[in-house]
């Protein structure tokens, strides 16, 4: 019997976060030691695009699929493809809105929304003005930081959000985004929540160059890039690392013990968060915790991405 | 006997199977003006532009004062002494007529920059030179198509080359601008140099020409001096067969008004034109370049707005106002640049050919492939039109078969009223003849003919009546019997 | 009896001219079979059927695009009017509480009129602003881009539109004698535009007013309604391949059909329609957008890393094309 | 003396032109009037400071890609050559000790030059495959697209460069005279494109060459070298964009650029220069790339939200282009 085919269908690896996740997959002890076949394939950010990978995966045989889909809502029928043929489907990153999907490793999005719009209003004593960089409209992660977002801002009714747009995650549009606010807000704005680090980077670069003091600002952002952690080192701003190695890793070992029912988790992961029992893979969820990234772990973190 | 300046034997060049000249042979000596003579795709533009280094041959050699050369590209062929005036014109139409004769030469000044005051200086006093009275600061895609020649003419003579190649020179021209560039070859001949000419109006070559050559079928057939030939002779060795009379002329006007045109204005400088043009009549409107003539067929085709005029067609008062209307009112316009507003160059034959005469060739929106085929061939065998297939892309065919086309699009029609505007430009005496029988035909079936023509021969071989205008107003209305190349020129200066 | 010279002569223009329609044919078929050695799975009839599926939303956007480029004309916004028309249409086929809609889900043939009216409207306007506005369509398919997407957000309030009715879905995963519906839905797309360009008095009129405009309205052609005409054909299809994308991937999106403008483009010009108008073939654009759809496949199958399958595919589209072009130069 | 008739045609000819020539300049005039009216902070010197610098690297790419259409191309990869070059630049001004190139950082100059050659390398195969090959340029370009982005991927292993020197960034964050760099190297780029275009034998090739490419070679104008070096400008020019963008946001990012080319293009188009070839200004350019920064600022600084923002945009722009054309066609 050949070794199990497992194939990662991720939304997209262009943007760093994608590629430690799938960095992550080829560090997982099962593939480094040859007991698993992994093949990742790149959805190039179009729902259709994954759904014709999974399509590809069937004809082939995979004998298990990951699944970071780049919207809950598409990803439904994917999935479909994939259980009619008998092949079983884990989610990781991104939920998918689907029954049949066999279980999920991620972190919850309203959550992380939720504390970095806190740690921002904290940081400005839950009265002034915000500003909010969203992600692409209409996607899920959007959808639920926002909805993160909103519920701490509820928290504190007196502070304003000033403007709310979409950069696309891009740190170019963000930075020019925040030129112009900057503008129009002259003086005005005390935060600035991100919706993933990309943003908040160029919200940075833009105070920078309007020659404002970062400090005096509440920058916060999410994923825990690289360039974030350099700047929550430098005091700049605040980030929230979501471990997708974890997501990886944790969705890769469900997929080898729904091949091999005999198999038992080799990441590091299932030590490193006790929050996250292994319980047998028999869960349909795992929550990946979040880690805020703080001057005390940020060295470390650091060190981890060398 | 002094050395040839160009010598050329055995030049072939085919196109994807089909041979568009096999053997052509050529010898032109200094201080002398040769004529290349032949029919519409008999290969003379072939052969001249692989002596220019536009395209590459397939066998022969090219002496040039005695030494065999090879041009890879037409500044090879410039570096050589070598100029020429395409047939088919070659403007750039957003930059000026100064820009336009010094590319690939112009004169620069300190950092590389271009002189544009000596490159307009020299320009201007060499068109004015030449009297062409063009400013050398007009953009090129403000001129008429005219000018656009001259600038082409004046463009090979800037070159100061020693050869001088002109395909049809004179095709777009009227009589003055003409006999000014015959000015300057004289000149150019007194100075020693060669030029090869090519003109389908027999006229002018033994006004000018020297010697002669005749290509026949892509085949050189003769050559000779031009005092030793008649004119009849001459026109022997290009259609290969006899040719009786030169223009046939049937018809007789009737009197019964097909078009009647009143007071009518167009643009805001032609004003005030009136004539009739009756059932198997052939009634030229004449006049010198920028005379309006065009000006008014535009008009009546709907293609410039309404400012005043009054139009019937048979009695009955029109209101055209796009072509669509005018095509269904059984009238007919060959208009006079085929280039930009006759053939649609990407298309083949047959599409070309039934391009205004769709409506009658369907069936609902359903196309009846049969008959477009065969009413293509149909034409195709009027004018006897060379094409191996009339799937080829029109392009693909000599100048003088390209008008063909355009010519065949509308006798497809089966019009009431032809328009036409310079039809023989750039067609053979073969051809010529035939288009003229087909007129006359058509007149004498009842037809009638409305023709633009700037060829006095022409004018005076087919013409009932003349129409005569200048600046855009009638200077005057000539009948058969008053006509005469000086009566013309007369009203038209 | 041996064949005259004239015979031998247009035996050998038919072979020249073969070469030049079916050059890029050529680099099809070579593709494929590089890909038939490289892969096992690659002509099981189940990969093929994938392929073709695949092609098919692209393919009848190039379709469209085709009648755009024949005028001369370009169509940007096809990629956002795949979207509105999407969530547009899903929104009368939805059986989600959220709703906009009252009263749905409404039969999917309704919901799908919807949606190639929406792609109509979009190609109107467009072609208006084209054609009578003299605006040059990039710049005003690239304003519907931008308008089109914000629209799509707009009305669907930045969400998608999940649960799609099972009708609704029919035109997206079922099949019919094993050709699944998109194929089917490709296929008539093909042959309707194949006979409509080849032999309908409109197919003319689409090649003289890309050929030169000015010669077809002398001869009596309507170029602006032609115009017009084109835009309106490639939004209708735009809102057709916009459904059938929501169809297959369950839910309307409104991130839908981004960039897409430009593998139709490229299904296009790859299959030897030129930008410039007046020459091009549908049976072109067919071989064009397969080849795409091949490319991505093969590389997927064989498991090309995502970084050198970009690099990969870059290379082999301008090779097929170079391989193209020398063929056709050479005979 | 009256005017002669010859003289009066010559006035209206001049006033036809001065509104062809600067018809897409009053609209934009216009956009910014009706902006200062709507928002306070629009005429202040800080914002305008911010809309040019906010042009500065759409407007250097569409330089580029003026002269590419002026020669009836069309440069589609510019955005990944941004990315591209910002990658392999950066990783010489990187202080990361991640760095993928040993013994940095080097002098930003260094750097600098390198991220050019990028860029000319690039371009130049674009232009050795147009030109030499017959590739049509849409495909041409859009196999660089696909493959300059994957080459940047896999340089950069999917991760941005980060930490750039302060010397490498001085061209994006600092600024001459209260003029940021950006701003600075863009009015360079301009005003050299200007004197090249107007001024020097390659400017009237590169026209000649676009207006009628036969005509010109006939007149023994080099077409095919002409259409390399294109190319090679575009290329080189998005080489630089792409590392005033690395400087700006601080670190290069392997997503950089992506659906640049249509903004690019758009400012050209916009600008006036015709798809079709030969006839154009980069001073259009310069317009045209100047309104998409003011209508997208404006926006902004108006809070439209953005579903809106971009229905709005993609009007505006038409509308802007609708009244030039109606400008044009009366006078
Ligand atoms: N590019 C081409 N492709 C195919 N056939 C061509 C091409 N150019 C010329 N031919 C063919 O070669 C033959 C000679 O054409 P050429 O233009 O040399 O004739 P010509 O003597 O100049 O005629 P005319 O007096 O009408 O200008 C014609 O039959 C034409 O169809
Ligand atoms: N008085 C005038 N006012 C304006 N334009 C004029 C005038 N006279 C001549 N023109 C210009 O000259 C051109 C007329 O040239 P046209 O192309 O009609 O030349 P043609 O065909 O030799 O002459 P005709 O008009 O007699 O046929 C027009 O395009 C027009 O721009
Ligand atoms: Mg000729
Ligand atoms: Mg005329």
């Amino acid at each position: 019997q050949d070794k199990p085919k497992i194939g990662a269908a991720v939304y997209g690896l262009n943007a760093e976060f994608m590629q430690i996740w799938a960095a992550a997959l080829e560090q997982h002890p099962a593939v480094k030691q040859g007991l698993v076949e992994v093949t990742v394939f790149d959805g190039r950010y179009d729902a259709l695009v994954q759904q014709e990978q999974f399509e590809t995966m069937v004809t082939q045989g995979f004998d298990a699929i990951i699944f970071v889909p780049i919207d809950i809502e598409a990803g439904a029928a994917a999935v479909k493809v994939a259980s009619d043929a008998g092949i079983p489907v884990f989610g990781s990153n991104t939920r998918v809105n689907s029954d049949l999907l066999s279980a999920y490793v991620g972190s919850d999005d309203v959550q992380s929304g939720y504390m970095e719009a806190k740690y921002v209003l904290d940081k400005i004593g839950c009265k002034g003005n915000v500003v909010v960089i969203e992600g692409p409209i209409g996607q899920s992660a959007q959808i639920q930081r926002l909805e993160g977002n909103m519920k701490a801002l509820a928290e504190c009714p007196d502070v304003k959000v000033l403007e709310d747009q979409t950069a696309n995650w891009s740190r170019a549009e963000a930075q020019t985004l925040m030129e112009n606010w900057l503008t129009a807000h002259p003086g005005e704005i005390n935060g600035v929540i991100g919706q993933n680090d990309e943003m908040a980077l160029g919200a940075i670069e833009a105070i920078k160059a309007a020659d404002l003091d970062v400090k005096s600002f509440a920058i916060a952002g999410i994923d825990g890039v690289t360039d974030a952690l350099l700047a929550v080192k430098a005091d700049q701003m605040a980030s929230i690392l979501q471990d997708g190695a974890a997501q990886a890793q944790g969705a890769l070992d469900l997929a080898i013990k729904a091949v091999d029912p005999t198999y038992e988790p080799m990441s590091e992961i299932w030590k490193t968060y006790a929050d996250m029992p292994w319980n047998n893979g028999a869960d349909k969820e795992y929550s990946v915790p979040w880690t805020p990234v703080t001057l005390e772990n940020v060295d470390a973190l650091l060190a981890l991405r060398q | 006997m002094a050395e040839a300046l160009l010598q050329v034997r055995g030049l072939k060049k085919h196109f994807g199977g089909v041979a568009a000249l096999s053997n052509g042979q050529f010898c032109l000596m200094p201080g002398s003006v040769h004529a290349l003579c032949g029919g519409n795709g008999a290969g003379k533009s072939t052969f001249l532009t692989i002596v220019m280094g536009i395209q590459d041959r397939d066998a022969g050699i090219i002496l040039r004062n005695g030494r065999e050369v090879v041009f890879a590209k037409p500044s090879d062929a410039h570096a050589a002494g070598i100029s020429i005036i395409e047939q088919e014109l070659g403007p750039i139409p957003a930059m000026t007529v100064a820009e336009n004769i010094f590319l690939g030469r112009e004169p620069l000044a300190r950092f590389g920059r271009v002189d544009f005051a000596s490159m307009n200086r020299r320009a201007q006093e060499l068109l004015d030179s030449l009297e062409f009275g063009i400013s050398a600061r007009t953009v090129m895609m403000d001129l008429t198509v005219a000018e656009m020649q001259l600038v082409e003419i004046a463009k090979a003579l800037s070159h100061d080359a020693e050869v001088i190649i002109m395909d049809e020179p004179t095709s777009a021209l009227g009589g003055a601008e003409a006999s000014r560039l015959f000015a300057a070859i004289g000149r150019l001949k007194a100075a020693g140099k060669g030029i090869i000419y090519v003109s389908h109006r027999l006229s002018e070559i033994f006004q000018i020409a020297d010697s002669y050559t005749v290509f026949r079928d892509g085949e050189f057939v003769g050559e000779g001096a031009i005092a030793d030939v008649s004119r009849e002779a001459l026109i022997q060795m290009i259609v290969g067969r006899p040719l009786t009379e030169e223009f046939v002329k049937e018809n007789t006007p009737g009197d019964e008004v097909a078009l009647s045109v009143r007071h009518l204005n167009a643009l805001d400088w032609v004003k005030d034109i009136s004539f009739d043009a009756h059932r198997g009549e052939i009634l030229v409107l004449y006049g010198l370049m920028g005379s309006g003539r065009s000006e008014v067929f535009e008009r009546l085709w709907g293609l410039s707005e309404d400012r005043g005029g009054e139009v019937r067609l048979f009695g009955q008062p029109t209101n055209i106002r796009k072509p669509a209307q005018a095509i269904a009112q059984g009238l007919a316009f060959v208009t006079e640049d085929r280039k930009e507003t006759g053939l649609v160059l990407t298309s083949d034959v047959r599409a070309n050919l039934c391009l205004a005469h769709l409506d009658q060739l369907r069936l609902g929106p359903v196309m009846l492939k049969r008959r477009e085929a065969a009413a293509s061939q149909r034409m195709i065998d009027a004018f006897s039109i060379k094409t191996p297939s009339d799937r080829l892309e029109v392009s693909g065919l000599s100048g003088g078969n390209q008008q063909k086309v355009v010519l065949g699009r509308w006798f497809m029609t089966d019009p009431k009223v032809l328009m036409l505007d310079e039809p023989t430009r750039g067609v053979d005496v073969g051809a010529k003849r035939e288009i003229y029988r087909i007129m006359s035909e058509f007149a004498k079936a009842g037809g009638a003919v409305v023709m633009i023509s700037s060829e006095a021969d022409e004018v005076l071989g087919m013409a009932d009546r003349v129409v005569v205008l200048r600046d855009g107003r009638i200077s005057g209305v000539l009948e058969r019997a008053e006509l005469s190349a000086e009566s013309l020129l007369h009203l038209a200066a | 009896m041996p064949g005259t010279p004239s015979q031998s002569r247009n035996f050998k223009l038919l072979v020249a001219q073969y070469g030049q329609k079916y050059g890029i044919l050529v680099a099809l078929v070579l593709v494929c079979v590089i890909l038939a050695f490289a892969n096992e799975y690659f002509l099981t009839t189940r990969n093929l059927v994938n392929v073709l599926r695949q092609t098919s939303i692209n393919g009848i956007l190039a379709i469209g695009m085709t009648f755009v480029i024949l005028t001369r004309g370009i169509d940007l916004s096809v990629g956002s009017v795949v979207a509105l028309a999407g969530v547009v249409s899903a929104s009368f086929a939805t059986t989600a509480t959220t709703a906009m809609v009252p009263g749905g889900p409404y039969p999917a043939v309704f919901a799908l009129a919807i949606g190639v009216l929406v792609g109509v409207v979009c190609g109107l306007i467009n072609g208006v602003i084209v054609a009578f506005f003299r605006v040059p369509s990039f710049v005003a398919t690239l304003g519907m881009l931008s308008a089109a997407r914000g629209l799509t957000l707009l009305y669907a309030g930045g969400k998608p539109v999940p649960a799609l009715t099972d009708s609704f879905r029919y035109i997206g995963t079922e099949s019919i004698l094993g050709v699944p519906m998109p194929v089917v839905l490709f296929a008539l797309v093909f042959f309707a535009s194949l006979w409509v360009l080849t032999s309908t008095r409109f197919g003319r009129h689409v090649y003289a007013a890309g050929g030169n405009p000015h010669a077809a309205r002398v001869s009596g052609v309507n170029v602006n309604r032609v115009r017009l005409l084109v835009y309106v054909i490639s939004g209708g299809l735009a809102g057709a391949a916009g459904m059938i994308l929501a169809a297959r991937t369950g839910s309307a999106l409104t991130q839908a059909g981004i960039a897409y403008e430009l593998d139709a483009i490229a299904a296009v010009v790859i299959g030897g329609t030129s930008l410039s108008g007046g020459v091009g073939k549908v049976t072109g654009t067919l071989i064009g957008a397969l080849l795409i759809a091949v490319v991505n496949n093969g590389l997927d199958l064989m498991g090309v890393e995502s970084y050198y399958q970009q690099v990969i595919k870059g290379m082999l589209i301008v090779a097929a094309v170079m391989l193209d072009q020398a063929r056709s130069k050479q005979a």
